[in-house]
């Protein structure tokens, strides 16, 4: 581990969360999501918990990022928050 | 609701940092959890157990194959409930086009080129991740998640009616319950020899190798079975919810 | 007062910054959950409420010295041909703990299921509903009270 | 082979529901049969499993699976436990799980139209979840399990009409708060003590001392926080109503019996087995006393909105929040005699809960109407149905010699052994509006004047249905089965009672 690039993450991460729950648009959201989701792959990958951060690169930052897509596209696109 | 939200909130919170002033410091390699005998278990004799040398993997096949086993469960069920909430069966659904230059009916001629040259690349590195994950990371799930979506990388280039022929809904299903019938199929045999359900050690006889090789060989088998559900429902959900369960045209 | 004093940072932040972080991002996700009016926005909330979870387990299996908890090819060599005993040859404290990360690879796929689902339904309700705001949903419920 | 019956109780439907699913949606018949052939097996197996923990010395089985021995005093694999207590619930859950089965069969096809064989799968696949809960050993095990349930039923809930849909999705946000919950302060647990094993985790908490730990204190109140929001303990209770009364008719039957009480059974062996009766009861805490009086509440509350309800299985569902009450405060009141009546009334609340959601899923199917006004006249026109109503009914009120009579019986006497007399006013208050609810129904039923009937609609395979009470021997015979066990349960109440004291560790 590296606790450098650990705060580092950890900053960007809390900054997506944020980030993807403000943006009124749904596919914006999901794309900020999308980038949480890698981030948070990275750190795992960094904290040594590489089949975790593989998991999680395959489900979290693709296939639920594009479920989310699928969703927002079959269903409305704005949000009013 | 903001603002009970709010409360609730930040009432939990405190809760839960009130008990990280408790907690050993990160990256102590002294605290409980660490030093347990559990993990030192895991670490010092899984090499010895079942030859495996990715501890994640033999933890996750072997000493909690019982939990990975559910874990495909719950898979299974998020695709046949997905399929039971969302799809409509009806006769101009089922319809499915007809002549192989259906499949190229939509998209961009450069896509569906590049998209057909990569599909493979994708599956053979998701099957080297299948029989690899005793030895690198990765393993059924991962691997699984991989080969789902290249199939889902080929729906979005070519059209899902194109993807539906080569993984129809009906094959789908069958091949996520064939996966986890290979999985609990192997533990009951593991019964039917002697040993406790998932006792792999009791498939001796059976498999090449001594004791621990019998363990090794037996993950490989449980991670394809989870490869199998993975696969399909991974596939199943997206055709679902890009359609709305029509499954006629997907994005 | 106690929080300004300097120490505690030292004694209480510093050292334990990730399980900090992880209660942050789990809040975030639960005030989304609960007071968002998105379905999706809840669901975007209910994700990120999961993976402050996550981040919590492995967070705990992580030791200052460790690497992957994999064993490299020489220590494999050693132990399986040269036929050393395992406990001499693997030093615990350069592994991660493999358990949590076994445990959240269950976590994630209970996660995914569960975020697949409930955009099922939530495509559902739109279908029905024509919206995926809550109180326009429960406005258009209002009037009649079965159905 | 008898060792494995805890494995093979689990295995059976969950290789039903695989081949349920393999079978195909066109073949409804052999869908139904695979189903009930398996629950039978299952059934039989847990039968057989009570049997055997009645005949082992320890009074508990253990079932390692995977066949891993323990590594200097801990469990490295996951381990199966099951004392009287779980063989009871489990042999309950499968048997519920059978009888609905059957009871499924007429209605399935035109509730669930092309999905019957998700239905199926689904189903058995939530006993599957639902026994694993009870029997598993290792914490996270159990939340894998939990989540097993809660994905199949938010599906089943999920497949009724809109409102059935929206209320699913609440559920899915609610769910997954409380499982969430419970996960953290299971992780609470393993970072302070290093192992998953609910036995081991107690020994070392015991072993280290860690009591005093705020930590320990806080994983306690989340594994609580999580396993009421589960099982809808009255603030956090939102979810159940709607989720039970617009699920589809044979989802609702089955779900409400089952869930809640499972959940229940989680709280008494996360409070009594994972943490110790010496400190969940211990004086030193809060907490004690402040859940007797919300448990106080939530029996005051269910029952109050359920006598304002006017729709028949909304106001069941309130009443399984009061019963929820009944069984927490029990499990409250420091003392033998009140866990006793908690873990009795987990077996008696499954039966009458049962039995009333049959009757009602009958009357509504009948008269097409959901309302307590449909009961009119109905003793004439169909008594059976109504019979069966009545004992469920009096066993919510607790009249001998139905099982909810007993139950309250040893919640009073447990009660009333620790002084808490509060509690023994709630109790006989909801006794009080449960009877003016269900008498208000039965006279009705008995009294009212018939009016236009209705013919029955068409069985789903386009046979005529058999017609006793106009209903068809599919969904009568259910009933008085459930009816009988309400019975039986509140006969034979000394020997369970005796089983159930055996199980209950000492304070």
């Amino acid at each position: 581990m590296i606790w450098q690039f650990d705060i580092i993450i950890l900053i960007f991460m809390v900054l997506a969360a944020i980030i993807a729950l403000r943006v009124k648009d749904l596919l914006g959201a999901t794309l900020v999501f999308g980038i949480y989701s890698f981030l948070i792959c990275l750190l795992w990958a960094e904290m040594g918990a590489v089949d975790v951060a593989f998991t999680e690169a395959a489900v979290g930052a693709g296939v639920s990022t594009v479920i989310m897509i699928a969703t927002v596209f079959s269903t409305a696109r704005r949000s009013r928050d | 609701m903001k603002l009970f939200g709010f409360i609730a909130v930040i009432i939990v919170g405190a809760l839960l940092l009130a008990a990280t002033g408790d907690f050993p410091a990160w990256g102590d390699a002294g605290s409980p959890a660490s030093q347990g005998q559990v993990s030192s278990f895991y670490i010092e004799q899984t090499i010895n157990e079942t030859k495996v040398p990715n501890m994640v993997t033999a933890v996750l096949a072997d000493f909690r194959g019982y939990d990975t086993m559910f874990e495909t469960v719950v898979i299974f069920i998020a695709g046949i409930g997905i399929i039971a909430v969302l799809r409509t069966f009806g006769d101009q659904a089922s319809k499915a086009p007809d002549g192989p230059e259906a499949d190229n009916d939509s998209g961009d001629l450069i896509v569906r080129t590049t998209c057909h040259m990569v599909v493979p690349l994708i599956q053979l590195f998701a099957l080297y991740v299948i029989a690899h994950g005793h030895h690198s990371p990765g393993g059924g799930f991962q691997g699984g998640v991989m080969l789902g979506a290249s199939y889902i990388l080929f729906a979005l280039a070519c059209g899902l009616p194109a993807a539906k022929r080569r993984m129809g809904e009906r094959r789908a299903i069958i091949i996520a319950a064939a996966g986890i019938i290979i999985y609990a199929g192997w533990g009951v045999a593991c019964l039917l020899l002697g040993g406790n359900f998932l006792d792999y050690t009791s498939l001796d006889p059976i498999l090449p190798g001594d004791e621990q090789m019998a363990r090794s060989h037996s993950m490989l088998v449980v991670e394809i079975g989870v490869a199998f559900t993975v696969t399909a429902i991974m596939f199943a959900i997206y055709s679902n919810l890009s359609t709305r369960g029509r499954l006629e045209k997907g994005l | 007062m106690e929080f300004l004093a300097a120490g505690f940072i030292e004694e209480n932040i510093v050292p334990k910054f990730n399980y900090w972080v992880y209660v942050i991002l789990m809040m975030i996700g639960l005030f989304a959950m609960i007071t968002k009016n998105n379905l999706i926005k809840k669901l975007i909330g209910m994700a990120i409420f999961q993976t402050a979870i996550i981040l919590f387990y492995v967070s705990i299996g992580v030791k200052a010295e460790s690497g992957i908890p994999i064993l490299g090819h020489e220590q494999h060599h050693e132990i399986v041909e040269e036929g050393r005993a395992s406990s001499e040859v693997i030093k615990k404290e350069k592994f991660a703990n493999p358990l949590p990360h076994v445990l959240m690879l269950t976590a994630i796929v209970v996660g995914v299921s569960t975020l697949g689902l409930a955009l099922a339904i939530s495509q559902r309700i739109y279908g029905s509903f024509n919206t995926l705001e809550e109180d326009e949903i429960l406005d258009q419920l209002r009037p009649g009270g079965h159905d | 082979m008898t060792e494995h019956f805890s494995a093979l109780i689990l295995l059976m439907p969950l290789f039903g529901a695989l081949l349920v699913t393999l079978l195909g949606r066109e073949r409804r018949t052999a869908c139904w049969l695979t189903a009930l052939v398996c629950l039978a097996a299952s059934s039989a197996f847990a039968i057989g499993n009570i049997c055997q923990v009645l005949a082992s010395k320890s009074g508990d089985l253990r079932y390692r699976m995977g066949g891993w021995q323990e590594s200097a005093g801990y469990e490295v694999g996951i381990e199966l436990r099951v004392d009287m207590l779980a063989a009871l619930v489990v042999a309950m859950v499968v048997l519920v799980g059978f009888v609905n089965i059957i009871f499924a069969k007429t209605r399935v096809g035109s509730e669930m139209k092309d999905k019957v064989a998700f239905f199926y799968a689904l189903k058995q696949l939530l006993i599957v979840g639902l026994c694993g809960i009870v029997m598993t050993n290792d914490a996270f095990n159990l939340y894998v399990l939990i989540e097993i349930t809660s994905l199949t039923s938010y599906a089943l809930i999920a497949m009724g009409n809109r409102r059935a849909a929206l209320s699913s999705f609440n559920y899915i946000i609610m769910g997954t708060i409380g499982a969430s919950f419970y996960l953290l302060g299971v992780g609470y647990l393993y970072i302070k003590t290093g192992t998953l094993n609910i036995d081991d985790i107690s020994s070392v908490m015991q072993s280290g001392d860690l009591w005093a730990h705020p930590s320990i204190m806080i994983a306690f109140v989340l594994i609580m926080l999580g396993i009421w929001t589960k099982m809808a303990f009255f603030p956090l209770h939102g979810w159940l109503p709607n989720a039970y009364s617009y699920a589809p008719g044979v989802v609702g039957s089955f779900m409400a019996p089952l869930m809640t009480k499972v959940m229940v059974y989680v709280m008494l062996r996360v409070m009594l087995w994972l943490f110790g009766g010496e400190y969940v009861y211990s004086s030193g805490h809060i907490w004690g006393e402040l859940i007797i009086w919300m448990s106080i509440i939530a029996i005051i509350a269910g029952s109050f909105l359920a006598l304002a309800c006017t729709d028949i299985k909304k106001m069941l569902t309130y009443l399984i929040v009061a019963e929820v009450g009944y069984m927490v405060g029990g499990a409250w009141l420091m003392d033998g005699a009140g866990i006793l009546g908690s873990m009795y009334h987990i077996l008696s609340d499954a039966a009458m809960t049962f039995c009333l959601f049959l009757a009602a899923s009958i009357v509504i199917l009948r008269t097409g109407d959901h309302r307590l006004t449909a009961f009119t006249g109905l003793f004439r026109s169909m008594p059976l149905t109504m019979t069966g109503f009545t004992v469920g009914a009096l066993s919510m009120i607790g009249l001998p010699p139905t099982c909810g009579f007993f139950s309250k019986w040893y919640l009073i006497s447990g009660a009333i052994e620790v002084g808490h007399w509060s509690y023994v006013a709630a109790l006989l208050f909801s006794s009080l509006v449960n009877a003016v609810i269900f008498f208000r129904i039965i006279e009705r039923a008995y009294f009212g004047r018939i009016e236009g009937v209705e013919s029955l609609p068409v069985d789903a395979d386009g046979s005529p249905p058999v017609v006793l009470d106009r209903v068809p021997y599919s969904m009568l015979l259910p009933l008085l089965m459930a009816a009988g066990s309400v019975l039986l349960v509140g006969i034979y109440n000394e020997v369970l009672a005796g089983w159930l004291r055996a199980a209950i560790p000492s304070l």
